[in-house]
């Protein structure tokens, strides 16, 4: 047991938590008045919900003994065994310490989801949604990847959920996107953002969190953790600056919701790498990002799928672009528990990253997809079209955010 | 001259505009409105408290244009906002006496 | 009587304002609004999508007056209000039957 | 037909509307306007300076009603929006020609 | 001297500071839109005011050597004696750190009972309403549980400030609500929150603070302080959605006031708890506080006295509840300085606490009164029915919040 | 290596970061609507812009080893020599962490200037005034107190950037309001904040954040640190209060935007004596700070300048009493690697804080004008009059904050 690493991990875990309330700001700002608050219940259901099966099974589930590297077993059910001394993930700090700094990362994964449906879902079905999504995709996943699993385990390299986060999300919000269907109106009528400094507000608080979310995963306070610092400025730095640039040569003026989301795109292509690549590196990774997010924004219009809020674009593209750039600049000298990258003479590492997340677009990809079906058998996934003209805030919650 | 006033359903707004556009009426005064009429309102809660809200937001569409113009417009206006359900909305015609354009000083049809 | 409704670009309302001040008329009643017309929109941006938006930010302004203060209104509004660009507005003139005041029942000119 | 529009204080609404309901009057449109009369404005303080904000919040209530109910409609808005202080605010009636319902396509007293 | 400890306390401070900031927005938003301000002038008179006197004599008052049990002595009277080396109550951080972690405490109480009387009350007569109720009922409370009083050493169980800071503040808010009067038109007239947004985001500073509230509350970064992080998610996550199935339920729609409300039941629930139970009775503790707290809100209407934010029904009743499950659920195993609770063989422990909130009640709720009638002879407690129509951010700080 | 130092500067890193988003919305709010998005660009820019060429050069500029006393020279050029381990300027740390938390400062300094020039400023000249000002007055200025340079050896004492941040910024934005000139309409019309709302969010931020700010600046987590925790507390409180009252009893009315502004002088003067001055001393700085502030700010009127958010008055007036009156009241006692003020017997210190602030100031205010002319004539500094009545969001960004 380490003190410090308990305070960091707690400041840390605070801070991820924190972002799921960001995150609600980010999406909410960009819908409609009308439909704010759904995108604020949504959330807070993530938290919640995601909470309560934690304890219940999910921890156990992600981080019990490895079964045949899919799922962990039930070691950890109810929290048996999961107490204020230190578990066998992380021998430095409380075992319920680490257990809710895990739990913070599957809380927000369905609500980074969210995003791709806004404006449209129904309340139920978005219950029932991230009840099955978190137990058939969130879990296993990241239990491959962090828990023991064969990613993990056969040399797979995800900082702090590259993978498991945000291509994972990325992934089911297409499906989602799809499954839902589109928003009335779109792409023709001119859906805008009702309120871009909570947007703005929203994306600061993520910038904050983010450090937490990636310096949080070396789960100490030692080097590493701060390379992770160091480097998610950087590179959100770097990615808003380029989807800026882009932007202003493209469309003539440069843009706040441009720099936001150049930043998330940043934050979210560091994500993966943030342990185990120095600064120039994280440079490029940022400056990259915000160029290919600003361009796979462009993909929802040419494709016809109404993911609203660019979820695709930003944590798909980006998080699979962060991913294979572990796989070229990971470096051993960074992180001596990591690996080289394809630029520090060990190609099999890009190549590994390349297979570990084609398996996880697939497995997310078409799990999600049974689980959209089987919602909208039992529920229905879309609102009526009198209930999204009304807003969803009325419609599904009785309420209005602006009064 | 006339005056047109027209209060609609908001999502109908731009339908109305570009139909009206087509008809070659191209100038408009807009604001936002709430209705009060048949058409119910919902319910809203807080902390448990139920309110039922009656009044419904609204767009009101304000039209100067000739006097020979009215019909044609109005029915327009009612093909374009029309939903078939209750609080669609009314279309109101008024007389109008004189029209000024600020920016030249023309008056009455040259200023529309 | 009549009453005068303005539609103006909004940063001349103060101007407009004193201008009526100054030649003694006091009462009006103002309310944002958004125009349509030969004033062209302005391009927005949001993550790439590039929307041209028709309606301008406008002010109306409405004043009921005695019929023969009407022509002297109008100028004086249309010199304040005016900066030579499109868009600078326009002035409606309507008739008025009656005019009450609500706190102490007074009608017409009086109420004014 | 005739056009009724009230300017008021914003929290007598409710009051006004319950008592145009009942005298069976359940039709209207509401704006937010603000008013410049003889109400003296307030006083606001930024960082020092002090503003006088002469323009007040108001709502407006707009009603079309057939012409014999004018009378009693107006006096029902002046009971019920009364509060005997200067910024009670003003009624006016203005000539309607025409109303049109837009679901139905009745017209003038049919569609009120 | 424990430097993780320094850490870990300016961490929690911090947060707790954060949360008086959330405070006004989760108020300001719940009130209409002429009236934000008066919310948030309360909330900084609060935090100015509270920190001068705490200085002055409040932290002698309640910290300083015990006087019969009922206040501290004058041993740290214009800070004597408080510096940077450890003081008496805390050996492992600098005085001066303690100090200001309890100041935190100090200030979020009043602010907490500015719920009661939101939109009415004159603000000068807040200043001394927050002057005397320091003075008179925080101070003496506060030392009786943690400075040494008679609850503290006869065992009564209060880890964060259940009894002290959440009951002592709804007692008072009712004493507030009834001595300042109702609203111009309430119950008939509509009045809505105006801005429910930013009553969100205000949910979420509180619960972001609100693990620094909690945890905090333990002094180091130990073990307890993280059973208390723990629970504190898992009640607030629990009563979240508890309050929104109830209210689901019986309206029909699950709001997201009814969320963010069932959260703030739940960590106001929690706090007494936190450092004595385990997870299991937390998700207990929560889900009863959701529906109690529901149903609490209704108890104004019945009684009709305009709690308007209800101070009385969340931090009154869910800090009640909080209390009594502290003494059915508190366990030696959680924390061995603790005590065992009713379900662990204790029930001595229950009727403790009865006792010990009963006597703050009944002290907070006399002298409340008494300072409410003081204040109302020397300066009037209720703005004038003109200024309370044009709200009181024109009527008394001539300023508005929306241009 | 000290691991709770590491957590320690790791979240007071963050809470800077964080301050910026603070700011950009307590400057946010105080802009007419059309404005605001135009605000939070600026801020980005220094966010992004800042941390790039701090990692390519700046950081070098600074704390590379002196030269003259006037620079740093290059041996951190790219980084280089700048890793995990510690570096020179603090052992307990990793020096990748130390440049990331002095980043920060560089990056916030920047954006304290936009307020002078508000809503006018074209923003591609923004953009090149950062990288010019950064470079040839915030480098060699940080460089003279804490790289090694003039000031800092010979005993001039600047706690947390009194001198360097907020007088300097100060002085730059007078340059600025008085190089882009005024906005139109201002003085007569009336230019009004739009969301005080948002305003005091941004001043709760950076409340919080400046715990960071100046508790950080004893890089590590010992009594110093804490006593600036807590001075800064106290200061702020005084500070708050005092400008309320003057303003009340002036304007007859305590305003929200008072106890915000009056807060931020508070922060501001206590940033150089953070460090030095213990808590009654602190209480006098601040009290005096409320006052003078609230002066300052009418001196914008008599000298016919536009600075449009007050910066003069309050990082510049606040900041300048703050520097004077750490030569005051500072103490070895507090700190014993300070030095004694004038009233504890040393009054050298003062005038050489007189001197040293002296100094700082002529040569900001010098470069600055020929930095903001250069701009001038390559890009020209101020928006068309069409484009300031359309609004910056527009005109410049192509976007609405609120729609
Ligand atoms: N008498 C009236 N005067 C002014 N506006 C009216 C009147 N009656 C209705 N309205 C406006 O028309 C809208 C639609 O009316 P409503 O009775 O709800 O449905 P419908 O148009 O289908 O008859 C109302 O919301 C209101 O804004
Ligand atoms: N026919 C009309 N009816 C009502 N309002 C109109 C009409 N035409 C123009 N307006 C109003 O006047 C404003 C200015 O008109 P516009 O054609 O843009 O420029 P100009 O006043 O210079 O001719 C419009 O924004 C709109 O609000
Ligand atoms: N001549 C006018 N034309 C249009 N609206 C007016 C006129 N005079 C007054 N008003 C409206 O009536 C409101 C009340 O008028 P005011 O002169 O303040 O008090 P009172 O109604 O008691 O005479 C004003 O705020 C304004 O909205």
């Amino acid at each position: 047991m380490n003190s410090s690493d308990i305070v960091f991990m707690f400041v840390s875990t605070s801070f991820v938590m924190f972002m799921i309330i960001g995150l609600a700001l980010f999406y909410g700002g960009l819908v409609r008045a009308r439909n704010i608050l759904s995108i604020i219940a949504q959330c807070m259901i993530c938290i919640g919900l995601v909470t309560i099966i934690w304890i219940l099974y999910g921890y156990s589930l992600v981080f019990g003994s490895d079964v045949f590297g899919f799922i962990g077993n039930l070691d950890f059910l109810f929290l048996k065994n999961v107490g204020q001394d230190a578990g066998p993930h992380a021998d430095n700090i409380p075992h319920i310490l680490f257990c809710m700094f895990q739990l913070m990362f599957a809380a927000i994964t369905p609500a980074l989801i969210t995003g791709a449906f806004a404006e449209r879902m129904k309340f139920k079905a978005f219950i029932l949604f991230t009840f099955l999504w978190s137990t058939f995709v969130y879990f296993p996943i990241a239990h491959w990847v962090w828990g023991g699993g064969w990613i993990g385990t056969h040399g797979g390299l995800d900082f702090a959920g590259g993978t498991v986060i945000h291509i994972n999300s990325a992934v089911a919000a297409l499906a989602g996107a799809i499954a839902v269907g589109k928003r009335k109106g779109w792409p023709v009528e001119q859906i805008k953002p009702h309120n871009l400094g909570v947007t703005f507000l929203g994306a600061g608080i993520l910038w904050l969190g983010w450090f937490g979310f990636n310096s949080g995963s070396a789960l100490a306070a030692n080097g590493v953790a701060m390379n992770a610092f160091f480097v998610t400025q950087i590179a959100a730095s770097a990615s808003a600056l380029s989807w800026m640039a882009v932007e202003w040569k493209i469309h003539g003026k440069p843009t706040v919701l441009g720099l936001a989301s150049g930043a998330v795109a940043g934050l979210v292509a560091i994500t993966p790498a943030s342990g185990f690549v120095s600064a120039f590196p994280a440079l490029l990774i940022g400056l990259v990002a915000g160029v290919v997010c600003f361009y796979a924004v462009g993909l929802k219009a040419r494709f016809k799928y109404d993911d609203s809020l660019d979820v695709v674009a930003i944590h798909g593209v980006g998080g699979l672009w962060g991913a294979l750039a572990t796989g070229l600049f990971a470096s051993l000298e960074v992180n001596p528990s990591g690996a080289d990258g394809l630029f520090y003479g060990n190609p099999s590492l890009f190549v590994i990253q390349l297979a570990d997340n084609a398996a996880v677009i697939v497995y997310s990809m078409i799990v999600s997809l049974i689980i959209f079906k089987i919602v909208d058998l039992l529920i229905g996934l879309k609102v009526s079209p009198e209930e999204e003209n009304a807003g969803l805030d009325i419609s599904l919650h009785g309420e209005k955010a602006y009064n | 001259m006339k005056k047109i006033e027209a209060v609609i359903k908001p999502f109908k707004l731009d339908d109305v505009k570009e139909a009206l556009n087509e008809i070659g009426i191209q100038g408009m005064t807009v604001s936002e409105v709430k209705g009060y009429g048949r058409q119910k309102g919902h319910k809203e809660i807080y902390r448990g408290a139920e309110y039922v809200v009656d009044f419904v937001p609204k767009v009101k569409i304000e039209i100067a244009l000739k006097s020979d113009r009215v019909e044609e417009a109005v029915k327009i206006i009612r093909e374009a906002a029309k939903t078939d359900n209750i609080g669609d909305g009314k279309i109101f015609v008024s007389p109008l006496e004189k029209v000024v354009r600020v920016r030249t000083g023309e008056t009455d049809e040259d200023a529309l």
